[in-house]
């Protein structure tokens, strides 16, 4: 089977580097911001990471699989995103905010 | 189906049977249960006559698998140990029934509901003969208990039996996990194939474990005793219970701890058992002084006997930790007997609380003039608990610390002063509600005896009579199973017979056979 | 590996469950607008009724086991017991929710739809054999019950909820995704089969699967509320509707221990050993937490909630026992526990009144005097709980505690088993305030629970007694399936 | 042939039966029918005994009737038997029984709980019965704990008083204390004997090591202390006169309270074989005996004088136990018996005749108006003086004289003894009966079923001691050991007599004001006696007040409520405290809640990544 050549001196150390990067970003924006909407794209920054993962392996092993399941986790993700903005949406007409800190009635 | 399931499925069936009559219908259910009781305790009866001495190993054997993997079975048999106390547990149910007839006036169906489904687990508990059976009854106890003394207890009632409750299944948590424990060593949960596996070596467990597991069972039974210090639940739990509550708890439930000692501790792990001995027998001597000072001083008369039976028990766990015959022996025939005379105690008492509703000593004095049978009755039940010969009491104390005294003559002293301090509380106690001038409240409110507390009164002073006078009718099943379970964990202390000579029991005072 | 391009009839059968659900939870959708007003109760006893049929495919299924669809599914006897489980529950979580859903005068098909899809989801993560099945099942059942906790859309711990649930579940789920990338990268395949015979080959870089697994384990660890990860718990249950909260507690949670089991012990079975001290770690954390958490909580929702979390605990024991008796307790300990917990639910939305205003536990008072029958339930899923003999709870514990010590978990036993007796102490307090307390004026003007809250309270009742009396029945099965498809 | 022992006890069983369950119903008439007919015929059936038996001393009768405990080796059977000394005991008591008995019909006419007071002492009989017959230590002490509990009964008889019921508290707790020692005598013959029958005790003794015989008989003597009042467990005896007068006269004076000495005879071969053990109950009753005699010097209340001179008799009974003369010990028990009855049912009338009136000051001249009363208390405390011919003289001399041969320093101080005791019981005759009548009210004679009994004991007093010669009697059982006759001891212990009552008669018939100036003289040491050395005072302060107060506030509120029940209560407010330390993890917020999320996988990945590194 035949997957994308290897781009020549890229090797693939480099993108599941970059990925984890992303990720990472990812993980700290979410704990970091405060914007609701913000922390949400956070979530979506850290989905593409592993699809860029997925990829780049999919891209090693030679197989078609790899990237088919990128577009499984799209597919996912934009799901996650009409579900989440109307959840954030109602929220919003709730409360009349969207920071994250503020949504915290719910504790003892 | 034999007569011992009988026995044990009687009283289920009545609790049953007791849910599903509407609550409206009190006489009846009042009557289903007393009826249920009382047919137990006939059936009860039909396991002495069907005892065979000599025959080893448990009787009314009946074994079915319950549950397929893990093997557990509805394993359940007697033997000498067992008999009377599942005896005990049929006597006693019906007069609790019977002082409870005005005394429980809401909710009266769950009362007698639940008073049969305690028999039922008390009787299971001491015929289950499959560990995992045996824990099963055990726990099954708690839950009746709990309610009795929640829903129909005094003031403090819910701090009683939350504490009760708690104190409990923290011990019995622990002998599960030994019971599962042994299940992964042995594979079984057969009581007899684990203690033959174990005697015959094909279990052999490291001294840690065997130390561990003896503890495990031990704490669950201590604090059922319960054992000094472990102690603190039964005053509270005896004080807000209604009496009926109480002369089950005091009469038959702590007998489960004392009766797990002797039926699983010891013969399951003698080596454990011979090692913790020394500080055990040491427990139990304080229990029997500490409980006996502590009762002294109670201002009330429920918490007084209730730190009588911590000082009674002591006594069992002394003999039983003495690994002599008579200790042994002693023991469990003081477990009857502390069923009896605590148990009309707290009978009696709570006579009193129905006439004066109060249970200080102080606010009661002068009922010997006014209701002398009550007195009567209830000095003789005093003086059966300080171990008067001829009464029941006596018996037990004699052999429990002659056997200590064998084990240990250091052992016998203290614990004899135990009985000193009986004498110095009850009598104190019988003086200060009994005697003296009559106050003006006590007088207006002590009717004497009406048939139905006669009618529960009269056997258990029979009991400790008879019990007292003619201990050959009760004492041979026991002492044969003693003598079992002693040799089986190879750890008897002889008793040294001077061989006399055949002249002198003819001339001098001798006896005549 | 072969796929096979057409997926023949026993294919389909083996999915069945899958489709009933889907295409009548379509269905629904398309119906909803024309009845809704109308009948809104049909929608319940519809999709009981697909649910029902659900169960039926299911055991059909279970009649030509094997894998299918290239292998993506495997239909076991694992993957059978965990969808009649999973469809049973959602049957309990329908017949509660009647009730509830009058009383708010909420959308009724909608709600019945997102419940069938996210059991569809479910069903996909219990009979999975790909990562990426499993992937999309758990996104499946999250997305939908995500809208499930905020459904009352004008509600505002609803929203909150349903945002904390919404937010935290997806950065979870980042992980576990994260962590099946790196798996593909490893061992180039997702089927767990086939990974579990890559990560034989001893040329694997362990390290990497260890932080693979780590990834999944955070994520899975999430869904099943484990201790460090168990925060949201509280919060979400506590906020979503009664009826959810149920749902979620067990069904959700029950698929997600499933996957757990099948990841952990086929895929990573032989590497899994150094493990174990975590899971140990954090079971007793689950339980510890859990249980003294719970012990100062007043809201009925939110205490349950804490002892989902150690119950969460006590299941995490078996796991470390890693055995099949320990995979068989797990599956006999979540039927008790599902059981127990929705019939508890149950009895929380009886009494919680419109708008869920009555959560303390003080607002049980008296419950035993004015409604017998309604409290005598609460007590056997209490005393279920607890783990009192002739319980399911009681024989969920003791397996459980037995695996635990056949893999000479003696420590982790008793530790447990203490903590059963703390947790003790917070059921007795509902017991207490329920009957010796005088009656409240919440029991007082207590009317009836429906028909429906009634079944959803003796069903459960009925079959913690059958788990208690003769267990035999579920755990015979649950060991036999114990093996998965291998 | 059988004797059917069982039938002596059996009989005032049943009369407590009958009367104990439908007494309140039957006529006062019907009551002590019941009750002094079935003494009667028990007394009858122990004649009959005698009379039928043949040689008690070669064949003792022995009936073993059930098994009472069992258990492995140690059996203890519910057995009788009767050899000489049981049958003098059974005599003295069915027979001094059946007197008080019917002295009590009279005397408890007026008294309420008529039917209950026979009813006690009916069991009493039962129980002391028991006490003799036994044929082991368990069924002995069976009838010892038996008697403890009427003697507590009948001294709390008047149970509205409060000073009679605490009275009849002491005297059964001090009895315990007794028992404990006799309960642990018992449990040491059981480890070394194996067996409580006397008959295999007694013949195995005597190879036993001296050690151990010792410990037994101490333990023993403890036990008989508090039965028989001795030091240091004599306390209760005075107390116990708060019981009605008859009872006095049995229980406190006849028969209970010789228990210990018949013990102490019955165990003789345990004794005998421990001399340690011996000399313990010689000093231990010599002791008693002078210091009892020294507080009934100053008495005003006329049972207690008598109370302490029983201990200090009773003292005399150890004495000649002591120094190896049981039957002389066992004679002065029985002369004892007839003249401290006699005095006790002798004060009871003059009690009587006083209206209740017990304190002497109140009394005198009663001569005049109870001549029968005088002249049978002259009998009684002529005996008690030991002025021959009276009974008290012989068996208080044989005493002396063994006494003499132990060690002649012991002789000196029972002579002087004696004198006091002379002394006292003069001083209360002349107080009572001499002088003008000081009291209230006008004094009369008491009734015949009253004074028949005083003259039967009155001429018992006076013949019984030669009439009835113990040691020959039993000298089968306790050979006289022909002490060196020294001639000039019995003079000296009658003149001691002699003198102590001249001196009575000098203080309280001709001097009458000297008694004061005495006082006046030694007030310190008089303090001391009339308040009977404070010795209640003290156990009081040393023993009891520290006892129950330590157990109230340190053992009850400190141990228990304090210490034990703060631990328990204790973990359940630190895990709820726990809690409260989780509550604040959950801020509710989700960041925080996403930061322990990224932790865990921190540590997770970090943890795995290093375990999958290391395995393989």
């Amino acid at each position: 089977m035949n997957g994308l050549p290897v781009p020549n001196g890229v090797p693939i150390s480099w993108f599941l580097l970059l990925s984890a990067v992303l990720f990472a970003l990812g993980v700290a924006g979410f704990i970091i911001r405060r914007n609701i909407l913000t922390v949400f794209m956070c979530i979506e920054l850290m989905l593409n990471a592993v699809n860029l993962t997925f990829i780049a392996f999919a891209n090693q092993h030679r197989q078609v699989s790899g990237q088919i399941f990128t577009f499984f986790v799209m597919v996912v993700a934009a799901a996650e995103a009409a579900v989440g903005l109307a959840i954030i949406l109602t929220v919003f007409k709730n409360r009349e905010t969207l920071n994250i800190d503020e949504v915290n009635t719910l504790r003892n | 189906m034999n007569l011992l399931d009988l026995v044990i499925a009687l009283p289920g069936i009545g609790f049953i049977l007791a849910l599903i009559i509407p609550r409206a219908q009190e006489k009846a259910i009042r009557l289903l249960t007393l009826v249920f009781s009382l047919a137990t305790f006939v059936v009860s009866l039909g396991l002495v006559a069907g005892y065979q001495f000599g025959k080893a190993g448990q009787q009314f054997v009946s074994d079915t698998v319950w549950i397929s993997s893990p093997e557990i079975h509805w394993h359940v048999g007697i033997d000498g140990l067992s008999l009377w106390l599942i005896v005990l547990s049929a006597f006693l149910t019906p007069i609790a029934i019977g002082i409870s007839w005005r005394y429980i006036a809401h909710r009266t169906k769950e009362f007698y509901a639940f008073l049969l489904l305690l028999e039922c687990g008390l009787v299971g508990v001491f015929a289950a003969w499959d560990l995992f059976l045996f824990y099963v009854f055990w726990e099954i106890v708690l839950v009746p208990m709990y309610f009795l003394i929640g829903i129909w207890g005094h003031d403090r009632r819910i701090y009683a039996a939350v504490k009760f409750f708690l104190y409990t299944f923290a011990g019995s948590v622990l002998m599960l996990a030994a019971i599962i424990y042994l299940y992964t060593l042995s594979g079984t949960f057969d009581y007899a194939a684990i203690l033959d596996q174990l005697s015959a070596g094909r279990i052999i467990l490291s001294h840690s474990q065997e130390t561990l597991l003896f503890l495990a069972f031990f704490i669950a039974f201590a604090i059922k005793v319960p054992l000094f210090p472990l102690h603190t639940w039964l005053p509270d739990a005896h004080v807000e219970a209604p009496s009926a509550g109480s002369v089950m708890l005091a009469s038959v439930m702590l007998k489960m701890g004392t009766y797990g000692l002797l039926r699983f501790c010891v013969p399951m792990f003698p080596n454990a058992a011979r090692d913790n001995a020394g500080w055990i027998n040491i427990l139990a001597i304080i229990g029997i002084i500490y409980g006996a000072l502590v009762a002294m001083v109670q201002p009330n008369l429920k918490k007084l006997v209730a730190y009588s039976s911590v000082s009674h028990l002591g006594f069992v766990v002394l003999g039983i930790f003495s690994f002599t015959q008579l200790g042994l022996d002693g023991a469990v025939y003081q477990m009857l007997n502390h069923g009896i005379s605590t148990g009309a105690l707290f009978v009696l008492v709570g006579f009193l609380y129905e006439r004066r509703h109060s249970l200080a000593i102080s606010d009661f004095g002068g009922v010997a003039t006014v209701a002398p049978w009550l007195s009567t009755v209830f000095v003789i039940t005093t003086l059966a608990s300080i171990g008067l010969p001829m009464l029941n009491n006596f018996v037990g104390e004699f052999l429990v610390l002659q056997g200590a005294a064998q084990a240990n003559f250091t052992w016998s002293i203290f614990a004899a002063i135990g009985v000193i301090l009986s004498a110095c509380y009850m009598l104190w106690m019988v003086q200060r509600v009994f005697f003296g001038s009559t106050h003006e409240d006590v007088a207006h409110h002590m009717p004497d005896f009406n048939a139905r507390e006669w009618a529960c009164m009269i056997p258990l002073v029979a009991m400790m009579v008879w019990m007292g006078v003619y201990t050959q009718s009760f004492l041979p099943h026991i002492s044969e199973t003693n003598a079992r379970i002693l040799d089986q964990s190879r750890m008897n202390v002889p008793l040294r017979v001077s061989l006399p000579g055949s002249t002198i029991s003819h001339g001098g005072i001798g006896r005549a056979r | 590996m072969h796929a096979n391009f057409f997926p023949g009839a026993d294919d389909y059968l083996r999915f069945s469950p899958e489709l009933i659900l889907t295409i009548g939870g379509t269905l629904m959708m398309v119906l909803d607008p024309l009845f809704a007003r109308k009948l809104p109760r049909m929608f319940g006893h519809l999709s009981i009724l697909l649910l029902a049929l659900g169960i039926i495919g299911a055991c059909a299924a279970y009649t030509v086991p094997g894998y299918s669809f290239s292998n993506l599914l495997v239909v076991d006897g694992f993957g059978a017991f965990f969808r009649v489980m999973v469809l049973s529950i959602g049957i309990l979580a329908v017949l509660s929710s009647y009730k509830y859903l009058d009383r708010e005068a909420a959308e009724t098909g909608e709600y019945h739809a997102l419940l069938l899809f996210s059991i569809v989801g479910q069903c996909v993560m219990v009979t999975a054999n790909d990562l990426i099945m499993i992937f999309i099942g758990l996104e499946i059942s999250s997305i939908a019950s995500y809208i499930l906790t905020g459904y009352l859309r004008n509600d505002k711990r609803n929203n909150e909820a349903a945002l904390k649930y919404f937010l935290l579940g997806s950065f979870a789920t980042g992980f576990l995704l994260y962590g099946i990338a790196v798996i593909y990268g490893i061992t180039a395949t997702t089927k767990l089969d086939e990974i579990r015979a890559a990560l034989n080959n001893p040329s694997t870089p362990l390290a990497m699967v260890g932080v693979a697994a780590a990834l999944m384990i955070v994520g899975l660890g999430f869904k099943v509320s484990a201790a460090p990860f168990q925060m949201w718990a509280p919060d979400v249950y506590q906020g979503a509707p009664a009826p959810v909260s149920a749902f979620m507690a067990t069904g959700p949670k029950a698929a997600a221990f499933a996957i757990f089991l099948r990841i952990f012990m086929t895929s990573f079975e032989q590497v899994a050993g150094g493990w174990e001290p975590l899971i140990w770690i954090s079971a007793l954390l689950s339980m510890t937490i859990g249980n003294f958490a719970a012990i100062r909580q007043d809201n009925l929702k939110r205490l349950l909630a804490y002892s989902s979390v150690a119950h969460a605990g006590y299941i995490l024991v078996a796991l470390a026992s890693r055995s099949g008796d320990g995979t068989a307790a797990v599956m006999f300990y979540l039927a008790a526990y599902a059981l127990m917990n929705i019939g508890a639910f149950a009895v929380i939305i009886h009494i919680a009144g419109k708008g869920e205003r009555h959560l303390r536990i003080e607002d049980l008072a008296g419950l035993g005097q004015r409604q017998p029958l309604t409290a005598a339930m609460l007590t056997i899923f209490l005393l279920s709980f607890i783990g009192v003999p002739l319980t399911g709870g009681f024989f969920g514990k003791f397996y459980i505690f037995r695996a635990a010590l056949e893999s000479h978990l003696v420590w982790l036993t008793v530790l447990g088993l203490l903590n059963s007796a703390v947790a003790a102490y917070y059921y007795l307090k509902l017991l207490v305030v329920m009957y010796f307390d005088e009656p409240g004026e919440v029991a007082n003007s207590l009317g009836s629970p429906g028909a429906g809250l009634q079944a959803a309270l003796i069903i459960p009742a009925i079959g913690t007694f059958i788990l208690g009396i003769v267990p035999g029945v579920v755990l015979n099965f649950a060991r036999n399936s114990s093996a998965f498809g291998r | 042939m059988t004797q059917n022992l069982w039938i002596i006890p059996i009989l005032p069983f049943l009369g407590f039966l009958v009367n104990g369950i439908f007494g309140r119903k039957l006529p006062k008439m019907i009551v002590s029918l019941v009750a002094v007919v079935s003494v009667l015929l028990s007394f009858g059936w122990v004649m009959k005994v005698y009379l039928t038996a043949g040689d008690l001393a070669a064949n003792p009768v022995t009936e073993h009737y059930f098994t009472w405990i069992r258990s492995g080796a140690f059996n203890v059977g519910w057995d009788y038997t009767v050899d000489k000394l049981t049958m003098i005991m059974l005599m003295i008591v069915t027979g001094i029984g059946s007197l008080i008995h019917i002295y009590s019909v009279g005397y408890m006419e007026h008294e309420g709980g008529y039917y209950r007071f026979f009813a006690y002492l009916n069991l009493f009989m039962f129980f002391m019965l028991n006490l003799v017959l036994a044929a082991n230590y368990l069924l002995l002490f069976l009838g010892w704990e038996g008697v403890g509990l009427c003697s507590y009964l009948l001294v709390g008889f008047y149970i509205v008083k409060h000073s009679a019921t605490t009275a009849g508290n002491k005297a059964f707790i001090v009895n315990r204390i007794g028992d404990f020692g006799f309960s642990l005598a018992m449990f040491l013959i059981v480890v070394n004997f194996g067996t409580l029958d006397f008959g295999h005790v007694f013949a195995a003794a005597p190879g036993r090591p001296t050690g151990t015989l010792t410990a037994i008989a101490l333990l023993l003597l403890l036990g008989a202390t508090g039965k028989s009042a001795q030091i240091p467990l004599y306390v209760w005896l005075p107390d116990a006169m708060e019981g009605p007068t008859p009872v006095s006269a049995l229980i406190h004076a006849a028969t209970m309270v010789t228990a210990g000495v018949y013990m102490c005879t019955r165990s003789a071969v345990i004794f005998t074989h421990a001399p340690a053990a011996m000399e313990t109950v010689a000093i231990i009753g010599l002791v008693t005996a002078a210091f009892a005699a020294t507080i009934g010097l100053a008495q005003n209340d006329i049972k207690k004088v008598y109370a302490y001179s029983t201990i200090s008799q009773l003292g005399y009974m150890f004495l000649g136990v002591g120094v190896g003369a049981f039957s002389a010990g066992i004679w002065h028990l029985m002369t004892h018996a007839f003249f401290k009855a006699l005095l006790f049912l002798g004060a009871g009338s003059v009690i009587h005749a006083c209206h209740g009136e017990q304190d002497m000051r109140h009394m005198g001249g009663l001569r005049k108006y109870a001549p029968i009363t005088f002249y049978t208390l002259c009998c009684a405390s002529l005996a008690i003086a030991g002025i021959p011919p009276f009974a008290g003289f012989w068996s208080k001399d044989a005493i002396l004289a063994a006494s003499y041969a132990h060690a002649p320093w012991m002789y000196w101080i029972g002579t002087i003894t004696a004198g006091m005791t002379a002394f006292y019981v003069w001083r209360a005759m002349f107080m009572t009966f001499f002088g003008e009548y000081r009291g209230h009210g006008h004094p009369h004679e008491s009734p015949v079923s009253m004074w028949g009994p005083l003259a039967v004991l009155a001429a018992l007093s006076v013949v019984g001691g030669f009439l009835f010669n113990v040691p020959k009697i039993l000298n089968s059982m306790f050979p006289i050991e022909e002490a060196a006759e020294v001639p000039w001891l019995v003079y000296v212990s009658v003149l001691a007599g002699v003198l102590g009552i001249g001196l009575a008669a000098y203080m309280y018939v001709v001097n009458l004001d000297l008694p004061e100036r005495i006082t006046k003289a030694i007030g310190g040491l008089y303090t001391l006696v009339y308040n009977k050395y404070f010795i209640d005072e003290v156990y009081d302060a040393t023993v009891v007040h520290p006892l129950v107060e330590g157990s109230r506030s340190v053992l009850w509120r400190g141990v228990d409520q304090g210490f034990i029940d703060g631990i328990v209560n204790g973990v359940g407010q630190e895990s709820k405290a726990v809690g409260g330390v989780l509550r604040l993890m959950q801020s509710g917020n989700i960041r925080s809640y996403a930061t322990w999320v990224v932790l865990g996988s921190v540590a997770l990945v970090i943890a795995l990544g290093i375990a999958g590194g290391v395995s393989r």
